[in-house]
């Protein structure tokens, strides 16, 4: 729970936070941070399974441009890239160590590479007084309010809906009938389940479509082709192929291509991954859904630099500006275009020091 | 007197008999990985109808088999030598990942052709010149050399590219993936040819004989003069190139250069080149034991696949799989320790 | 006799490995077409010496010459090139290549066209290797792992002729035999005697080790011997007899208590153990006897005749086709060793290199072996016990050893025997199946093993003997039973004084 | 006569210098581990100043250090034996995820409590036992029995909770992860206590005495009446009792029950049994330097974290540092032959 903010030992409940906020237009400014703040090395980080993934490296991007941003209001700091390599007692222990080197003086971001661990990569920086946020996943009875101040927010682009998204995407351009193949993240990712789920409430609206062959790639490229490769000699009339992310439908092309069906077959992934978005620019894949990571990591930072700085006390927010969802941009052949010159062939334009305007609608 | 002949002419009837069913037991576990692949073949055949069986996915399962068969074959070597090789995951991965950076590709501007295909392999080659000196010079176990090495390899690729795989934009090596000679896809023929390389090796130049020999007893060849530590050195730099193909032709079948390329090649590796018959003792098997030893394998993944077996199962029915075949193909015997 | 040309000669040699001095100075000339029997104590720097010639090792001072200049050999390559080849007392054959790729290992280049090895025409010139020291009946393309020890023994010693002779074509050689007899029977000793009369003819010249002193006398023209690594002599054949060789190894005559022969006790009419009808298939067949308590019994036979075998069956290593073993009126089935143990049965193995020692162990801990769960005191492995025991059996055997915590590897071959048979004693079976206990023991400890197998008996122990020798067979046995072919074709009974000669056994044994 | 002696007297005496010399050598490559363990510790210090060497790293240290020790006690019988054990990340993630299920938890009705626990170890224990005896029974290589057990297991740990992990939901267990002792966690106490545990098995019982005799040459315990297959078969079965409670700390540890808990433990707890000085052909070594090990690379790694290396190459120099750490440690000598 939260305490009232009568008491006055500790900066963050001193006057400088007003009582009613309008969070949805908060604004730094700058010359309300005190000197001996930015004087201060403040520890930035993001924490990530490893750096493989095309959408990861979006990740650290995004705190590479919030730091841009610390240079430019002259806030000393450092940055640190935790890569768990996909195991959850290496993120947890990555995250202890950044924490009690920074000796408070830390803010993160987080990918916590299962639903479990959130509560403990928190309870990490809490623990040593600095301040975390974290995305994608979290078990749902646990919530940034149990470590108050320093758990400052959770944020998720929706797995069910973007998956859900996509299939409709794939449905429809299949006219609403035939065969298809659907190939899974690794078993027992939470990403993979909600993707896979959104697919399956898809799948009830278009009953005149018929999953022929459904197995696990564990995200791997090479992994899904042989699997498209292998299924395409008993079906080879497939409607379409949905996948779990960017990387799979990769290998799904590559399969296609093979039986000169690229374009005919059509395809969808999910990270906006860019051999894919040129995919779908090339007619090849139907679409693909960006999370834009590079607002994930960046905003999130920037939510919990103010909250370190005093301008905000987490404890205060409300519940909607605690826990929401960062918007998803879905890349079809409509806005591929648009979605490269913004995306692609330059990082977003972000203010952060409107530091809420990474909030979905 | 007659008598006493009798029996001595039956216990030596007995011996000879004796051999001949020794043999005859010898003969069929050689052949047994042999069995082993045909039951397969048939089994899969019956449950999954015309489909298993069509020429396109007897293509499919060509296609499949290349790359874990030149990765089994490089492998073959360094276990008759006795000892391991983990760095499989890594040089393999590095090998795909330096081909796509170096010919033309969506990540900088390179565009060495077919030639930056040869120097990936270069490298890999030279990576495994230097696990196999270091393992032979510093006397440390190739198990810890190549498991550094998958380590330091991993690192590299990854670096060659940072983070964003390149996608291979050179059209003639693009186009590589999807030809076939005689229906055959090409990247099959070249790891054929790679097979028929080693195979060469073996059987018809003195190191292949010398490998044997290091494998069963190393103080043997070392007491006839012959330089262990150069045979050793040149199993590794023999697997480092077999790898280096193996990287090269996943990036073109992908498209794509990935480190995850080498991702998990290296268990059904060593399943293949053992079900094969290659002991991992060292000293015994060869090329031709792995080329059966990997199609058991290939086929396996390739049938359970169409057959759409739950995959929260399928790890598990796999590794059964493997431990029957296993079963059925090791040789056996009272005096043979299996460690 | 013509003056015969020096082939080779050790001047002055010294050895010493960190501290141990293993050869002091030892001297060697060899003569064109001259046998030299090369003879002494366990350790006394026998195979040193011979590793030292071969380029296995160098020597720390001293000097060799072979054809009148300085051969100082750095591999065994080098040691070939100048006609100088080495049977190595442990086998050097590649199990897994066939014979005749054995016998050209090393030397596939010469027969390589056009980047392939031509195995065909391998195969022709292995053919006539192996007929040249009479061997022509062995296939070369068959692979080595299935031959018997004896034919690889032949192969080792055509694949030495060979690379001698090749390599040294005009001039002459020299071999070098270290226990080339310990793993053969006594048909291969006379073809392997032939065959170094044959390069004697020939004008090559042979060092030739052996423990076994009659052997010695048989082939050799000159015997040096060693004692704990210098000279202690050399003498033509003429001059030689076993009782003075005997002397200059160990400084003392050969006893007629050789064989403690006043120890031996006459057994009891208690039957321990009892083998009816027992057959293995291929093996043996039909074979009855009985083993009292207390009595030494001697089997005797070539190898092959099927006496190793049904030890094998009687210690629980194999299982019989047919037939029971009664073990203290009990029918007993094994199918391991150790359930043989529990009820008091073990088998010493002879090849100590494979089958006896532990070789990473320490001696201590290879002598508590088969008796670790006796030495507990509350659950719990007493070190002490354990050492105590240790301490008592080197002392009992005399065993060379730096203490009991030295690896048995690193002790000579005949202190690893004896450190194998403490073994034997300290297990406390009460059936033991001691198969050639003495095989690669010096003399003097022999006697000292004797001795013990006496005392064993009287305390109640039963003993079936396979020899080493013939002789040693039949002098410590109250019976003797001969094997041929699978079948136990004799029975001998054989008291302290009324031992059966070795020609009566010979002529049952072939 | 009195000459003789004198001789005999010497020989003895030279055989002492001999021994004198063998051993300095021999103690400084066994301490070799414990000084490339304070080497780290010193450079880390160094490097990190005082946030490396605090109280609560420490700590963090401890608790890291846990699960790989008890991983690395039960190879390190394993490897004594000259055999390996790849079914880790399978028995390690099945033992974690069916801890979870049993225990009060988010995803059915079980609430066995601390009985809960001891039977995930129990059934790992079984999975041991079964590795050990189809190893030992049908003369399979371990190395392929266990590699097929890890998908097997993994497959039951998958199943075990079908696809969604279990969140432990039992109060007492999931205060464990918080507790410690004397400031050392419960997990690490646990862990310490297995740790006595292997060391008494190892040195006071005659079983711990024949690991070591099976592990150099197996084929004279045989003929000595020891019973070799039971030997082995008891030795995976502890192994799998040491991979359970990691599998069921690992649970704890992270509050959920997953098959993902046993990922990537094998490689580094194998680097830590070589470091420690185990050799893999087997008969050397122990659990006393398997504890050296995996402080090693503990410490290796909780530094490395530390220091903020940049990810891309973090792979690449954790597997330098691996193999300087090896050279520096591993017993070397013209007799070995290192495979
Ligand atoms: N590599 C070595 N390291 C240490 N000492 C050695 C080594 N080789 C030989 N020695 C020493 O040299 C001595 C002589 O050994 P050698 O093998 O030459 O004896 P031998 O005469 O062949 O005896 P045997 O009759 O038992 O074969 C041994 O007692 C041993 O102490
Ligand atoms: N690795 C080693 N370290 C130390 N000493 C060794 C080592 N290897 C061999 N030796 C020494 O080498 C000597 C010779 O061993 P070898 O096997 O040749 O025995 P041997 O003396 O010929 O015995 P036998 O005639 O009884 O077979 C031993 O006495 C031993 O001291
Ligand atoms: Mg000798
Ligand atoms: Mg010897």
């Amino acid at each position: 729970g939260s305490q009232p903010s009568e008491t006055t030992d500790t900066p963050a409940n001193s006057g400088t936070v007003a009582e009613d906020i309008d969070y949805a237009n908060f604004t730094i400014d700058p010359s309300k941070i005190p000197q001996e703040k930015l004087d201060t090395t403040l520890y930035v980080a993001t924490s990530v399974r490893g750096l493989e993934n095309p959408y990861i490296v979006t990740i650290t991007e995004g705190m590479d441009e919030f730091c841009k941003y610390l240079d430019s209001i002259g806030q000393k700091y450092e940055k640190q890239v935790l890569d768990s390599g996909g195991s959850n007692d290496v993120e947890i222990d990555n995250m202890k160590q950044f924490a009690a080197k920074a000796k408070g003086n830390a803010i993160a971001y987080a990918d916590p590479n299962e639903a479990a661990i959130a509560p403990s990569l928190a309870e990490a920086m809490a623990s040593s007084g600095g301040y975390i946020g974290t995305a994608w996943n979290k078990p749902d009875d646990a919530s940034p309010q149990d470590y108050d101040p320093n758990w400052v927010i959770h944020t998720s682009a929706d797995n069910v809906t973007n998956g859900k998204a996509t299939a409709k995407a794939l449905f429809d351009n299949m006219g609403g009938k035939g065969k298809v193949f659907v190939i899974e993240g690794m078993l027992g990712n939470t990403a993979s389940i909600d993707r896979v789920k959104g697919f399956e409430q898809a799948l009830k609206e278009y009953p005149d479509i018929e999953v022929a062959h459904q197995d696990t790639a564990n995200w791997a490229t090479d992994q899904a082709l042989t699997l498209v490769e292998t299924w395409l000699n008993d079906t080879p009339d497939v409607g379409g192929i949905w996948c779990a992310n960017d990387n799979m439908a990769t290998g799904a092309l590559q399969a296609l291509d093979k039986k000169n069906l690229k374009g005919k077959v059509g395809v969808t992934g999910i990270d906006a991954n860019t051999d894919i978005v040129e995919a779908v620019k090339a007619g090849n894949v139907v679409a693909t859904v960006s999370s834009n990571g590079y607002l994930q990591s960046g905003y999130t930072l920037a939510i919990c630099y103010a909250a370190w700085a005093g301008l905000i006390d987490p404890a205060q927010m409300p519940e909607e500006y605690r826990v929401f969802l960062t918007p998803a941009v879905m890349v079809t052949a409509d806005n591929v275009d648009s979605y490269i010159a913004e995306y692609v062939d330059s990082v977003p334009k972000m203010d952060f020091a409107k530091i809420f305007s990474c909030k979905a609608d | 007197m007659g008598k006493e002949k009798l029996a001595a002419l039956s216990i030596t009837e007995e011996f000879a008999s004796k051999i001949k069913a020794d043999n005859q037991k010898e003969r069929l576990t050689k052949w047994a990985p042999v069995f082993v692949l045909i039951a397969l073949f048939l089994v899969f055949s019956l449950i999954l109808g015309g489909s298993f069986a069509s020429g396109s996915n007897l293509v499919s399962i060509l296609n499949q088999w290349a790359i874990p068969l030149l990765v089994a074959l490089g492998l073959t070597f360094v276990i008759m030598l006795g000892s391991i090789d983990l760095s499989i995951d890594g040089t393999v991965g590095m090998a795909g990942s330096l081909a796509a950076v170096f010919v033309l590709n969506s990540r900088n501007g390179n565009d060495m052709g077919v030639w930056g295909l040869f120097l990936a392999v270069f490298c890999s080659v030279i990576i495994g010149f230097i696990i196999g000196t270091i393992h032979v010079k510093l006397k440390i176990p190739s198990f810890m050399v190549s498991f550094a090495f998958m380590n330091i390899c991993a690192g590299i690729g990854l670096l060659s590219y940072g983070g964003k795989p390149p996608t291979i934009k050179d059209e003639f090596i693009a186009s590589i993936a999807k030809s076939s000679f005689l229906e055959i896809p090409i990247i099959t023929w070249v790891a054929l040819l790679v097979f028929v390389l080693c195979l060469y090796i073996q059987e018809c130049t003195p190191f292949g004989r010398h490998i044997y020999a290091v494998g069963t007893d190393e103080t043997i060849p070392k007491a006839v003069g012959i330089n262990v530590n150069k045979v050793k050195i040149k199993v590794f730099t023999l697997a480092g190139f077999c790898f280096g193909v193996a990287g090269v032709l996943g990036a073109i079948r992908l498209g794509q250069g990935q480190v995850s390329i080498g991702a998990d090649l290296m268990f059904p590796a060593n399943a293949a080149v053992v079900i094969g018959g290659t002991a991992l003792t060292g000293g015994k098997g060869g090329v031709v034991n792995t080329v059966v030893g990997t199609l058991i394998m290939t086929v396996l993944f390739n049938g359970l696949t169409m057959m759409g077996v739950n995959p929260n199962i399928k790890t598990g029915v796999q590794g059964l799989i493997i431990l029957i075949a296993v079963a059925l193909t090791v040789k056996r015997g009272s005096t043979i320790i299996s460690k | 006799m013509e003056k015969k040309k020096l082939l080779f000669s050790a001047k002055n040699i010294t050895k010493s490995f960190h501290g141990t001095q293993a050869l002091k100075g030892v001297d060697l000339d060899v003569y064109e077409g001259e046998v030299i029997g090369l003879i002494g104590e366990n350790g006394a720097g026998k195979s040193t010496l011979l590793k030292i010639i071969i380029g296995v090792q160098p020597p720390s001072s001293g000097e060799m010459f072979m054809h009148d200049s300085k051969f100082e050999p750095k591999t065994p390559l080098e040691a070939n090139a100048a006609g100088v080849g080495m049977v190595y007392q442990e086998q050097s054959l590649i199990t897994n290549l066939s014979v005749g790729q054995n016998i050209f290992f090393g030397h596939e280049k010469e027969f390589v066209q056009l980047g392939f090895v031509r195995w065909r025409k391998m195969y022709e010139e292995a053919q006539k290797v192996l007929e040249a020291v009479g061997s022509g009946h062995i296939n070369p393309r068959k692979k080595v792992i299935d031959l018997n020890f004896a034919t690889r023994q032949m192969i080792e010693i055509a694949k030495v002729v060979n690379v001698t002779k090749s390599a040294n074509a005009n001039g002459k050689c020299l071999i070098l035999l270290d226990e080339p007899t310990s793993v053969l029977n006594e048909g291969e000793v006379k073809v392997l005697f032939e065959e170094i009369r044959k390069l004697k003819a020939l004008g090559h010249s042979v060092i030739f080790v052996s423990h076994r002193l009659d052997e010695v006398l048989e082939i050799s023209d000159r015997v040096y011997v060693y004692k704990d690594g210098a000279n202690a002599g050399n003498m033509p054949i003429e001059e030689a007899t076993e009782t003075k060789m005997y002397e200059m190894m160990v400084g003392h005559e050969s006893s007629s208590e050789y064989y403690k022969l006043d120890k031996q006790i006459t057994p009891g009419e208690e039957v321990v153990l009892e083998v009816k009808d027992l057959g293995l298939w291929g093996r043996f067949k039909h074979c009855n006897f009985k083993l009292h308590k207390g009595e030494i019994l001697g089997l005797c036979g070539v190898v092959g005749s099927g006496k190793e075998e049904i030890c094998s069956v009687i210690c629980g290593d194999e299982k019989p086709t047919y037939g029971e073993v009664i073990l203290k009126g009990k029918p007993v089935k094994y199918s391991e060793p150790s359930q043989a143990l529990k009820d008091g049965t073990l088998l010493i193995p002879k090849e100590r290199m494979y089958e006896g020692i532990v070789r990473g162990l320490p001696v201590e801990d290879n002598i508590a072996m088969s008796n670790t769960k006796r030495l507990k005191k509350n659950g719990l492995v007493s070190k002490k016990a354990i050492s105590n025991q240790a301490e008592k059996y080197i002392k009992l055997l005399n065993i060379k050893t730096r203490g009991k915590d030295e690896l048995v590897i690193q002790l000579s071959g005949g202190n690893q025997q004896k450190v194998v048979f403490a073994r034997a004693l300290a297990s406390e079976a009460d059936i033991l199946i001691l198969n050639h206990p003495t095989r690669g023991v010096d003399v003097g400890a022999k006697e000292e093993i004797y001795s013990l197998i006496r005392d064993m008996v009287a305390g109640g122990k039963s003993v079936i003997l396979l020899g080493d020798t013939l002789d040693e067979c039949i002098s410590m046995s109250n019976r003797v039973f001969v094997m041929k072919d699978g079948l136990i074709t004799g029975e001998f009974s054989a008291a302290a004084d009324a031992k059966p000669s070795q020609v009566q056994i010979v002529s049952m044994m072939v």
